[in-house]
């Protein structure tokens, strides 16, 4: 990106690509200062897309980091050279999330598979994100442990959206959705008709990875900012920030930082 | 009473300016009723106050007797417009002449063959199927015409209808209005600058000024008998020979004109007054024998300064000893006469040529407000009068 | 960038029965919303168009206004009504046709009748005087000015259309996207490009243009056709 | 050549019909040519083309000796017109005035100056600020007027410029036309219907039929001497007798009319004919005593039919013992003969009164296309001829 | 719903500043677009409204189907002009305000022609003729006609700006609706939704609308002035 002299340090734009629930649940608000701070000559912007169209703005070099959780796009990302590494950076998880009336009787289940086994058997209203999304992405692995190799049905509902607009759907239609705890959290006050399923099983693990676009592909692209962002975030300080996110506002971390595992 | 149209104490103004303002005028169910007066007198503000087409800011309008109010729209139903301006619908102009028609919610047939039949008299059958807003002037108006006609309305409202219509277009349409006027006890209200289409088409005539009605009669009594000043001027009386009524018996009376000489004339009136006689009625002859016989009493010598050839008739401007005198001949007249400037005769006209209105020279009330322009207007013109007088 | 597009376009319509569901659906949809636009805006245009009274430079204002609705505001607006806690949730009309529908009438409204009212306005005060002149009722007073003013009504319905086919802000919300029920071409093109999938989503757009392109040739023939009889 | 602008050939269709026709037509340098000819002619055609906003289909305009054509845009800074129906652009009576004078990009003050004097000239003063949208027909005729005439062009357009004048404004007008013409040495082509006009304010007239140019030449000419049966209708001949020149002399001929009766003319003229006498050229008198001496040659025994005031002029229709003849006489002449219906007297005319055209009445060329309009609605008139023979 | 929004519109702008830096940026935006809409428009508006030319037809067809272009398709395909590795990726535009503008202003380039096209289409042929006639040149008779069609442009600026400050699939792709930099209202709403703070976004939507009044009131404004004048 282009620099501006600022105070004597030459200031260039970092332009992020991460998916809305990242952005939307005001973890950047608590990190981007930080980073400016510790590294006066960025100027970090964030474009919170979907998880897709973030892979695709690295692809063209419109941004010159991403940050998002499908990790097996992520690795053919930079397997097919568009990314010079990934490292991880964090996980939280994902959550099922239900009408309260709980027409499938999957709540409290600790099994996100079974859940997932009997909503499709009986045919209880699902609400699906379709949106190639690492929420998806997950959401299908579960289906595929649960048998179905691609649902379908009246039941189940493609909306093509984002997190939140989905949980609104489900909130609406009394749906089941499997969301991740980020964006449930930010929303729960709005959706009085949902409430968590099933949390916790291993399988509902979402890890958020951090890739600089290759600079090969992309020499534009601010490579060196994007290196130190990544290292930042990987950086204990950037690890404790992340650790110590939304425990004031939600009474717990929507985040669990995990770079050094 | 007989009036199908009432107004009283009408007025409307325009930022400010009173357009109009009419104390009183009835139009008699089937009369033929004709509008004249200087450009912006009010002629088309009364007529479109008259067709419903304006509200007056103040006054009363009936219709037969009663008083139009919220039934202005069935009122309405009775009338249709040709307006000064007509515009003409999207459309062919058979659309057009159907218009009115088809508002009417007459059935299909109906319309079409009306249409039709009003095409053909005005002349427009051949240009039925042409757009109606490519026309000529003329032909534009006649659609106007037809589409107004075609509704047969009870009162027909024609604003400057033959303003732009040839001459033969124009007599033609006169004709025709009669006859469909008189078929279907038509009552015509006419705007027209020409004192020979208000005598052509008017059983009664009203002069206008400044937006208020300044005479209204019959049609031949108006232009025989202005009521003032003004009205003589605007009808088109050049020579206005100011002078005192000096003996005056019943239906007769001598004029001692201001410039000299005396006029004998069978209008009674008494006082000031301003002597009118239309170029037209004055005759030229040889200078009289002494003891010549004729029935002409006033005879004036005269010597002739110019003359104008303006078409049919020749303008020749005398010199009377004091003032002048125009007379509007025939060729004929002048072959005969050999006339040329220079050329003493006599110019006779008949006592009953000379009319007499009061002479409202030096206390003529000034218009109010807009009516201003009426006044100066007319004064612009006033040069071939100030000529006549020098 | 373009041509590539086309040749998708193309390949989609010759092969991707959905897609052709989902431009019956976009038509449907938009088209009952510019048809209740036109029902209600120009009868409403042409009256504020005629009429002089007290209020209507603050009318037209709001109307003008009204063209500025960003259709995210109308869906959430529309959204909150219909939503099972609003107050028409009991309905359920939530996340069905009728609720996008319902959304880009407004959308559509303020347009139509905005260009109606001063397209009325720019016809001469003439024609008026002249329909009443030869009798016309109120009502065939507005037709009149109505016929007059024509090509403006047309160009407000293109316009008003063009707003909608458009739109995709409050149809997402209103409409929720669901595949095979309430996905139009703009939500469908929204999804492609939120997967990253450009080309797809640029191919969508190619035939969205063109529905729309052949929507107004239909239009101003039907139009021809109207001024020709 | 002294010509300003001449057109050769020069065509113009619309939708197949024929408007314009003009084989070829040169307009002399400070000249004023008067347009005539029924609607529907072509005359707001022929203006519109030479005026170059209008392009012929085929044909060469040329202005002062060369062709336009690239350079339309600047020789028409040398032209300005007033259409039919003049256009009033949005804004002050003001700045419609000012609109020719600030295209031309005069400074403001001149603009200002010139402006005020046109409209002092044209009346308009007391109107410079109100809304040229919101004038009274005459009023908007004298905007228009004054805006063409502000910029003082070279060759000025007028398309029936006094159509919706009052009498005395359309007068003044015309004086104040000659004046400003002679003054800037403008040629001015003027549209008119009314011979008056065309004779008060146009040195040559020009007559159109069907988009062609029937006769041209100096006013007082066409008037006098029509060159054929449709000119001759056109100008307002009422009395068209056919017949056969018998003996024909230098200047001089004999004619003897079809329904009886003869005529002597100093017309010369061989074979069929038709003798064109204007009604205002036959006196009437007592019948003669046998002996008596005039000057007159035509006399004829005529009995009085009917007697109709149509203005300043009674029409009387006699009966000559084989065809109808009418005189337009003033009052004066009704009243010293007593003029009634059955009352036999003698109706004369100077030789020089009779003017003879070709006889076309039965090879009268169908004019093509459109123009056979103009064939139906002069056809529409002739029911008064048609009268006047049977 | 309503009420509690512009309380909340009302508290933002008394409150929060970063709303007026927004607002200011919406306006900058939005009103260069449709100034450089106007520049270009207008007058290739009055040269296809005046002109009866052969492709008339056609290139009618095509503005008018130009007022159903998705924001979201004309985002994309400016993106993929300035995006790096587009065809202008080295001018450096992409997620600037000017890009933004860029964006906008394909979008209401199309309402302000058509609408304009047939504003002029509307006005009788009489005003050309009678401007040629008293000798006005090209240009000044299309000055003539222009403002003789001044209530139809105004709408046509109005309908476009509507269109644009309140659309924001094209921002959202071109700016990148960075914080502080190429947010704009409408896309701050649209974050705002995507939270579910519904009723911010809707208090965010009253000010846009509360905006576009009063931008609309003041070209009202201008255009009596320029009337009276
Ligand atoms: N709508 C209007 N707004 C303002 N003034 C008007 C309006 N209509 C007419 N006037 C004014 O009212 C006066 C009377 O107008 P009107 O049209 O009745 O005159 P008129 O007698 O028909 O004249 P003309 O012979 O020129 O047609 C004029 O001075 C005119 O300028
Ligand atoms: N734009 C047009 N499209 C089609 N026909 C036209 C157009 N303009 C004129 N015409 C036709 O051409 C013929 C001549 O028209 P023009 O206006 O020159 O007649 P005019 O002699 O001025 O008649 P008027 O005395 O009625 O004004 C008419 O029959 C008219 O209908
Ligand atoms: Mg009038
Ligand atoms: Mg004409």
């Amino acid at each position: 990106g282009g620099g501006t002299e600022t105070a004597g340090v030459e200031v260039s734009d970092l332009i992020v690509a991460s998916t809305t629930s990242t952005q939307d649940s005001g973890l950047f608000d608590e990190l981007l200062p930080a980073f400016e701070a510790a590294n006066p000559g960025y100027r970090v912007k964030v474009n919170a897309v979907g998880t897709g169209e973030a892979l695709k703005l690295g692809e063209k070099c419109d941004v010159d980091v991403v940050l998002v959780h499908a990790p097996d796009s992520e690795k053919k990302f930079v397997a097919d050279g568009f990314g010079s590494e990934r490292r991880e950076v964090m996980y939280n998880d994902f959550v099922l999330v239900g009408p309260v009336e709980d027409p499938a009787g999957v709540a409290g289940g600790a099994d996100a598979v079974a859940a997932f086994t009997r909503i499709a058997a009986d045919q209880a209203p699902f609400v699906t994100r379709g949106d190639d999304s690492g929420t998806h992405k997950a959401e299908l692995k579960l289906w595929k442990k649960a048998g179905l190799e691609s649902p379908a049905g009246d039941w189940y509902r493609n909306v093509g959206q984002g997190m939140g607009a989905t949980l609104t759907i489900a909130n609406e239609t009394g749906g089941y959705v499997l969301a991740d705890r980020g964006t449930w959290l930010s929303m729960k006050e709005n959706l009085p008709g949902l409430m968590i399923m099933v949390e916790g099983d291993a399988a509902l693990f979402n890890q958020y990875g951090v890739i600089p676009v290759s600079p090969a592909k992309c020499p534009e692209a601010n490579s060196e900012g994007a290196v130190a962002f990544m290292e930042w975030l990987v950086s204990d300080e950037g690890q404790e920030l992340i650790a110590g996110y939304g425990v004031d506002r939600y009474g717990q971390a929507l985040f669990v930082p995990n770079a050094a595992g | 009473m007989n009036a199908i149209l009432e107004v009283q104490r009408v007025k409307r103004r325009y930022n400010g300016g009173m357009a109009l303002a009419v104390e009183h005028l009835a139009v008699r169910r089937g009369e033929t009723l004709c509008l004249m007066g200087p450009n912006g007198a009010g002629k088309s503000t009364l007529v479109r106050v008259l067709n419903l087409v304006e509200e007056p800011d103040e006054g009363r309008i009936s219709f037969k007797g009663s008083a139009v109010g919220a039934r202005a729209g069935n009122v309405r139903r009775s009338m249709a417009g040709v307006f000064q301006r007509p515009y003409l619908f999207r459309g062919s102009v058979a659309d057009n002449v159907a218009y009115g028609l088809r508002l009417r919610r007459l059935d299909r047939r109906e319309v079409e063959r009306r249409a039709a039949g009003t095409m053909e008299l005005l002349g427009l059958t051949a240009l039925a199927d042409h757009d109606a807003r490519r026309l000529s002037g003329g032909e534009a108006q006649r659609v106007a015409l037809a589409r107004a006609i075609a509704v047969r309305p009870e009162v027909l409202f024609l604003d400057e209808p033959a303003a732009n219509l040839d001459p033969h277009a124009r007599v033609s349409f006169h004709a025709d209005l009669r006859r469909v006027a008189s078929r279907d006890d038509t009552t015509v209200i006419y705007v027209t600058h020409s004192i020979e289409e208000a005598l052509a088409t008017g059983d009664r005539i009203a002069i206008m000024r400044g937006g208020a009605i300044r005479q209204l009669g019959d049609a031949a009594d108006v232009f025989h008998h202005p009521a003032d000043r003004f009205c003589a001027r605007f009808l088109g009386c050049e020579n206005l020979l100011p002078g005192r009524v000096r003996e005056s018996a019943a239906g007769a009376a001598m004029v001692e004109l201001d410039r000299g000489g005396r006029l004998y004339t069978t209008a009674g009136r008494q006082g000031r007054v301003l002597a009118c006689i239309r170029s037209e009625e004055v005759t030229l002859h040889h200078p009289s024998l002494p003891g010549e016989l004729s029935r002409t009493a006033n005879r004036l010598a005269a010597v002739v300064r110019q003359v104008v050839a303006t078409g049919p008739l020749h303008e020749v401007l005398l010199d009377c000893a004091g003032f002048e005198l125009k007379a509007r001949v025939a060729r004929p007249v002048i072959l005969d006469l050999g006339l040329e400037p220079g050329q003493a005769l006599e110019a006779r006209f008949d006592e009953s040529a000379v009319h007499l209105v009061a002479d409202d020279e030096w206390q003529e009330p000034e218009a109010p407000g807009r009516c201003s322009r009426g006044v100066l207007l007319g004064e612009a013109f006033a040069g071939g009068e100030v000529r006549s007088r020098d | 960038m373009i041509g590539e597009s086309i040749r998708q376009a193309v390949e989609l319509l010759l092969t991707d029965g959905e897609v052709w569901s989902i431009i019956l659906r976009s038509l449907q949809v938009s088209g009952l919303a510019v048809l209740f636009g036109c029902l209600l805006g120009i009868p409403l245009g042409v009256l504020v168009g005629i009429h002089r009274f007290r209020a209507r430079g603050a009318v037209v204002a709001v109307i003008n206004t009204g063209m500025a609705l960003p259709p995210v505001v109308v869906g959430l607006f529309i959204f909150m009504l219909l939503s099972r806690s609003g107050p028409f949730g009991s309905l359920h009309l939530l996340y069905t046709k009728q609720a996008m529908v319902a959304a880009q009438l407004v959308l559509a409204l303020p347009l139509i009748l905005g260009i109606t009212v001063s397209g009325i306005g720019a016809i001469p005060r003439e024609v008026l005087d002249q329909a009443r002149s030869l009798g016309a009722s109120r009502w065939q007073t507005a037709m009149a000015a109505l016929g007059e003013a024509r090509p403006m009504l047309i160009v407000a319905v293109i316009a008003g259309f063009g707003r909608i086919i458009a739109e995709v802000g409050a149809v997402m919300i209103v409409g929720g996207n669901f595949h095979g029920d309430t996905q139009v071409m703009t939500t469908a093109i929204m999804e492609e490009v939120r997967k990253g999938n450009f080309s797809l989503a640029l191919a969508l757009g190619v035939i969205l243009l063109t529905i729309a392109f052949s929507a107004n040739g239909v239009m101003a023939r039907l139009e021809q056709r109207a001024m020709a009889s």
